[in-house]
């Protein structure tokens, strides 16, 4: 009989004495976004926080801010994280992470030692976006309010998301993506550009909420380049988009091609998937390299007069069409072999997968060998469908 | 017999294959991602096909002597106080540390990934229990559980597989042969010495089951299923996270299963996906515990197993917390472990096996009528 | 962890409590004597052991020139028996001629029952006290002759029961409406009316040495495992209690494992459900006095099988096991996985669930489990109180009671609304399960899980499942493996587990249960 | 303290489970075995639960096997 007893007694003691792990949810501050900036030697760590009850579908708070923000300084960024909870009401949750912005002078000082702490901290997960903070240090750019999506955080989760899929000069490079190309010989990272438009102190007040225009607003720019995990430079659109044909990130995009009687007018071609193959073509005498890009499309939108129920029309327009897409690649990797001088591009694992044996001797000093390699490259564009309609009836109006 | 219990020989396949799972399929990938890098699936292959061989010969080993379980064996091969004094230090020396080995991984991943602030004890103490629960309960118990957690490892992996189809990156288990066969052989011998040479402790389970000498083929499915499934899991994880990452990390599947993300809806289910592993170690343990109690028992020549799982559940206990200091020790110590497991699974049978080969010959001009009393 | 029941130590005390008792043995030493021949002295003997029990009713007459009585139980006899067994004797002109058949007595009495039994129910012979005593108590009636030792039991049994009406506790929509009863002959009349077939044996038994209840045990011969029912026959007869006044006081005696939330003896009050487990090769005990019939063995998976899963196409039948099995789950381990996933895995959260839940849980004071308890709790008093209360008022207050109070509760602030829906689902799956006892046993072990999702998260529970499989592989019933047919696992039998394959391809019997006459139906191509 | 009381309450819980299992082989060769084992294991305990670092066998097994190590 004894035992029937001891054991719930056991079962108490446990249950009084367990507690360790048991966080209460309202115990949380959940972190979405952490900005990471450098002044003086120092990691200054700004961390976003979610306001659950102004956030809350059913019983939101429309008085308060929906995010906020805290910002500490520490010799690392664990000292700087910790640091954080003397000024924040609650401990910092970090599983919810979205975003992590890297201020634009930390990223020129090189980031790598930042970063240990995120990829071994169990808190930590590794599917969070990370992105450079164009022209601004980080806390300026998670200071922002923003409409529609309230929590800052998922609003730049969101739009790099959409933006990437259907426009493609943008890439959602993740934690662990970001990790894999650092430690690539055979590639170097980017990471895409965050910019703030507008006066950074305005973005911070809740009337940037209350307005359909808001005065201060995010928006992707560029690709930064990094040599190892320091910044070197920008790629314009163009090549930002070329760099995502190369790498095969483009899942559907906007090819906008010159109408081909009257130059000034354009159409746009909707690429709906585009496949890309790097290969070594041949090692003798010199290795050369080739980029394919394989794209299936659509007629999207005719701004001019012309005969689409002619194959010869669609037939010039997917030669346009391939041009142009062509121009962009030829753009970014003129970028890398002439501008930057290091391959940012993975060329150098595709050599590593082709020829390892080469690879093995050339490794240490890829970069300098990528300059001189030729690659080549070669697009192919099948315009399939029109759309709902045939020719425009921009045809049928009188010129 | 100190164990009345009789299993079947599909009983004795899942059991098989279970034990070959437990705690491997948590850090498998990064041992053979350490030196082999995207040439894992060869030195997998390799080592499995060396695992398989040494398993047919432990079975050997068991039908020369009519099944009878080790520790007989030891005796029937040294006299009863030489074999009853090396199968002591077997259990002590090789099975118990096994075991308390399985228990601190299992503290040690519970405290590094999942819930970092509870003490290792707590989680000790509580897979104890359970595990104490399942040996006094006995082998025929046991391996019924086993059978009703198969299909949630069945289910499970598909659905950690099926998850993960959108993630895999082809090239990433190229290019083949890169660094030639060293680091494969090298690999492969880790992999070898980790899941299959521990089989050993089989040669104390196959006389419970109901067809002995049916157990051949089981004994090799069951490895073949254990060891295929970690040679994909390992695979798996170089095809989604990349042979460096796997390499670095410490509980690479745990990592494999985070990166699982279905349109942003199924995603962070890796605390599910624990339990895959929760259970194999479970497994583990739940068979190295009963065997040590099962051997001691033996050489004691008690009545019965069951009286001493508490006790030596007790040094388990202990032995789990103050065996290594921190992870780094057991990463230093790993080298020596597989030599020492070398020694204990491969050498020490093998020594088993000759002396029988020698003393075999004297049986045999004797005739079948000593064959029993040895 | 769990111990076998002392069997042992309970017969002690019974013997005990008899030996107290030790006037009783005395009235037990009179009862076994034989009747005198002296008709009074009978009489008074026996209104004497009856403790001159108001009830008991002696009409006096003259049979044959000589006095004569019949004695019954007021109220427990069928009146009409009575009655005709009077106007027989009074329209039996040869009555006359056997004036004297005491003189030769042994033919006489002989003659004596010729005459008596043509027209009237059963008749039977008596010498003793003893059988006299039980036949009276048993609603029999017994008719004395002065200078005769003899007595006769004349079958009067008849007393106002109920009918045989729609079952209340296990409800279907197609099937058979009849339940059972609490008249034992009626029900064992049920189960044969289904079963016509020479092979299907009714054992009787009596037990309770105060209450002499009467219990059958009825299996179909060639389909049951010959081993298993004399196990049964064996377990009952070790059974040595004063009364049985329903089902459960022998379920508890013969059940294999006493230290288990997990029910090993199955009970139904259908006879279809009875009828369909005989032919299973399962063995029915049939107790006196309650309609609910007990059946071993009874494993894990029957207690997910409804009746109607047979009355409905095998397709249907399958969803609803599954959902069953998913309400099983959910049941058992709603609230502790909602537990641990908000106070231990927040991560696992998709993010705005997260915020959402976060939002809702602030301003509430306690800790999730304590917030989860209040909730269980209370829903457990209302389900009692709805069960306690008449029907009509017991569904209202379970409804507004939960609905008022979860609703009040959430405005106060006291419980979060996720934990108010949780518990909802929990409880409403509860009662999806067909069988009341194993839906009780999902309610216990739901705290158990709760308190450990408290204090150790997803690897609490995991531990916690850990334990219950073990449990439920080490416990059996009737030495046969509660979780046959899954484990161990048994192939050809998972046709009526997970899910239902068609009738006609349902070709044999469980294999652990049946062992031999394992072919229900010719293999059709 | 506190750590040495939860030990003390381990140990007496598993005898307290034993407690039958014990009485039921009294004073035989079951019960030196029983007691050996587990004054080992509460030992252990107890210094483990001083504080006391205890030498992890492992040690010793790197001690012998190291130079073999090296060999291979």
């Amino acid at each position: 009989m004894k035992r029937i007893v001891l054991l719930p007694l056991c079962a108490l003691v446990l249950f009084l004495a367990g507690c360790w792990n048991n966080r209460e949810l309202e115990t949380l501050g959940i972190a979405v976004a952490m900005g990471i900036d450098k002044i003086d030697h120092e990691y200054v760590v700004t961390v976003q926080l979610v306001n659950p009850s102004a956030v809350s579908a059913r019983q939101s708070d429309t008085s308060r801010a929906p995010i906020v923000t805290y910002q500490e300084k520490g010799k690392t960024i664990f000292e700087a994280i910790r640091r954080v909870t003397k000024v924040a009401p609650r401990k910092t949750y970090y599983p919810h992470l979205k975003i992590l912005v890297i201020g634009e002078e930390l990223a020129k000082d090189g980031f790598a030692e930042a970063l240990d702490l995120l990829s071994r901290d169990p808190e930590f997960r590794n599917d969070f976006y990370v992105v450079v903070a164009k022209d601004h240090p980080a806390d300026d750019v998670l200071n922002v309010l923003v409409p529609v999506e309230k929590i800052a955080a998922q609003n730049m989760f969101t739009k790099l998301q959409t933006s990437a899929d259907v426009f493609a000069p943008t890439l959602a490079l993740t934690f662990g993506e970001l990790i894999k190309d650092l430690t690539s010989h055979g590639k170097h990272a980017v990471i895409t550009g965050i910019q703030l438009t507008g006066d950074a102190k305005e973005g911070e007040k809740m009337e940037n909420l209350q307005t359909s225009n808001p005065k201060v607003r995010l928006k992707y720019t560029g690709i930064a380049v990094f040599k190892d995990d320091k910044l070197k430079g920008w790629l314009n659109e163009k090549e930002s988009k070329g760099y995502n044909y190369i790498v095969d990130n483009v899942k559907s995009t906007i090819v906008a091609v010159p109408c081909i009687d009257d130059k000034k007018r354009f159409l746009s071609v909707e690429l709906i998937d585009a496949d890309t193959k790097l290969k070594l073509n041949t090692m003798k005498p010199k290795p050369e390299m080739s980029v394919t890009v394989k794209a299936d499309a659509n007629i999207a939108e005719v701004g001019c007069a012309i005969d689409l129920t002619k194959q010869a029309t669609v037939d010039q327009i997917e030669e346009l069409a391939e041009k142009d897409i062509n121009a962009k690649i030829r753009s970014a990797i003129k970028a890398a072999q002439d501008e930057f001088k290091f391959d940012f591009l993975g060329f150098g694992e595709v050599m590593h997968r082709a020829e390892p044996g080469y690879w093995k001797k050339v490794e240490k000093k890829w970069d300098k060998e990528f300059v001189d390699i030729t690659i080549k490259s070669k697009v192919t564009v099948d315009i399939e469908k029109l759309g709902k309609r045939s020719n425009s009836f921009i045809n049928e109006m009188g010129d | 017999m100190l164990e009345k219990g009789k299993i079947s020989v599909r009983q004795f396949t899942i059991l098989v294959a279970l034990y070959t799972i437990g705690t491997a399929i948590l850090i498998i990938p990064s041992i053979l991602a350490a030196k082999a890098k995207q040439d894992a699936w060869i030195s997998g292959l390799l080592g499995l096909a060396i695992g398989v061989a040494m398993v047919i010969f432990y079975w050997k080993l068991s039908e020369r002597f009519q099944y009878v379980n080790l520790i007989e064996i030891l005796e029937k091969c040294f006299g009863k106080w030489i074999g009853k004094s090396v199968g002591f230090l077997f259990f002590v020396c090789y099975v118990l540390l096994l075991a308390t080995f399985v228990l601190r991984d299992i503290g040690d991943f519970m405290t590094t990934v999942m819930m970092v602030e509870t003490p290792i004890e707590a989680i000790h103490i509580i897979f104890l229990i359970i595990v104490l629960y399942g040996v006094k309960l006995g082998l025929e118990v046991f391996t019924r559980t086993m059978e009703l957690f198969i299909p949630w490892i069945v289910l499970l992996l598909v659905a950690l597989f099926l998850t993960l189809l959108p993630q895999i990156e082809v090239t990433n288990i190229l290019p083949v042969f890169e660094n030639g066969m060293k680091p494969i052989v090298q690999s492969s011998f880790s992999f070898l010495v980790f899941p299959f040479l521990e089989m050993v402790v089989f040669l104390m389970i196959i006389p419970y089951v109901n067809r002995p000498q049916d157990t051949k083929k089981a004994f090799m499915l069951g490895t073949i299923m254990g060891g295929g499934l970690l040679i994909f899991i390992s695979v798996l994880t170089i095809l989604v996270v990349g042979p460096t990452e796997t390499a670095r990390s410490i509980y690479p599947t745990y990592d494999l299963t985070k990166t699982i993300n279905i349109r942003e809806f199924f995603q962070r289910v890796e605390a599910l996906m624990a339990l895959i592993w929760f259970i194999t170690v479970f497994v583990k343990l739940l068979v190295l515990t009963y065997v040590s109690c099962l051997g001691i028992a033996q050489v004691f020549e008690l009545k019965e197993y069951r009286i001493i799982v508490l006790p030596i559940g007790l040094v388990l206990y202990v032995l789990s917390l103050s065996i290594f200091p921190s992870i780094s020790f057991l990463i230093e110590f790993t080298p020596v472990y597989d030599l020492y497991a070398f020694l204990w699974c491969a050498v020490f049978p093998f020594v088993v096996w000759l002396v029988s080969l020698v003393r075999g010959g004297e049986r045999n001009k004797s005739g079948t009528a000593r064959t029993e009393s040895g | 962890m769990f111990r076998k029941r002392p069997n042992k130590k309970l017969n002690n005390d019974q013997a005990q409590l008899t030996q107290e008792n030790s006037t009783a043995q005395a009235e037990l030493a009179q009862q076994g004597e034989a009747f005198t021949p002296e008709l009074l002295e009978n009489l008074r003997r026996i209104k004497e052991i009856l403790g001159g029990s108001s009830d008991l009713v002696m009409t006096d007459f003259i049979l044959g020139g000589h006095e004569a009585a019949l004695l019954y139980m007021d109220g427990m006899v069928d009146k009409v028996a009575i009655n005709h067994f009077f106007e027989h004797i009074n329209r039996t002109p040869e009555m006359m001629k056997y004036s004297n058949f005491l003189s030769q007595e042994e033919e006489g009495t002989a003659d004596f029952f010729k005459l008596l039994s043509t027209p009237v129910n059963r008749l039977d012979e008596i010498r003793f006290f003893r059988e006299a005593i039980r036949a009276i108590l048993a609603g029999n009636a017994v008719l004395l002759v002065n200078s005769v030792t003899h007595g006769l039991v004349i079958d009067s049994k008849g007393h106002k029961g109920r009918a045989v009406t729609e079952s209340s506790t296990e409800n279907v929509v197609r099937g058979p409406k009849e339940a059972f009863n609490e008249n034992g002959l009626i029900n064992t009349t049920l189960i044969r009316r289904k079963i016509k077939d020479p092979r299907l044996r009714v054992e009787r038994k009596v037990i309770g040495n105060v209450t002499q209840t009467s219990v059958a045990v009825i299996h179909i011969h060639g389909i049951a495992n010959d081993k298993l029912v004399k196990e049964v026959h064996a377990r009952l007869d070790k059974i040595d209690i004063d009364g049985i006044l329903e089902s459960n006081y022998i379920e508890e005696f013969i059940q294999d494992e006493v230290y288990t939330p997990f029910p090993t003896v199955f009970n139904t009050e259908r006879p279809d459900v009875v009828a369909a487990a005989l032919l299973e090769g399962r063995i029915a005990i049939v107790i006196d006095g309650t309609p609910f019939v007990l059946l071993v063995p009874a494993l894990f998976t029957h207690f997910f099988q409804a009746a109607e899963d047979y009355y409905q196409r095998w397709d249907i039948a399958t969803l609803l096991r599954l959902l069953r099995i998913s309400a099983f789950f959910i049941s058992m381990l709603g609230p502790a996985v909602y537990i641990a996933v908000i106070n231990f895995h927040q991560e696992m959260l998709p993010t705005p669930l997260l915020i959402s839940l976060a939002a809702q849980r602030e301003g509430v004071p306690f800790p999730a489990i304590v917030e989860a308890l209040i909730m269980e709790v209370t829903l457990e008093i209302l389900r009692e109180a709805g069960l306690r209360l008449p029907k009509a008022i017991g569904q209202t207050v379970s409804i507004v009671g939960a609905l008022v109070i979860g609703q009040a509760a959430v405005e106060a602030g006291i419980i979060s609304a996720a934990m108010v829906i949780v518990v909802a689902i929990t409880a409403i799956s509860n009662f999806i399960l067909p069988a009341y006892n194993m839906g009780i046993s999902i309610r216990i072990i739901r705290f158990v899980f709760m308190f450990l999702a408290g204090t150790f998260g997803l690897y609490g529970i995991a531990a916690g499942l850990f334990a219950l499989a073990l449990h439920l592989c080490s416990i059996r019933s009737f030495g046969i493996p509660y979780m046959d047919p899954l484990a161990p696992f048994v192939p050809d039998d998972m046709k009526d587990t997970f899910w239902r394959k068609p009738i006609f391809r349902l070709i044999t019997r469980p294999r652990l249960i049946s062992q031999k006459n394992n072919q229900r139906q010719s293999k059709s191509k | 303290m506190g750590y040495t009381l939860i030990t003390l309450l381990i140990a007496g819980l598993v005898l307290l489970i034993d407690r039958r299992k014990l009485k039921q082989y009294k004073r035989k060769r079951e019960n030196r075995v029983y007691f050996s084992i587990f004054m080992i294991g509460l030992v252990m305990l107890l210094i483990k639960s001083a504080g006391i670092e205890m030498p992890s066998p492992l040690n010793g097994i790197s001690y012998v096997l190291k130079p073999l190590t090296k060999m291979m």
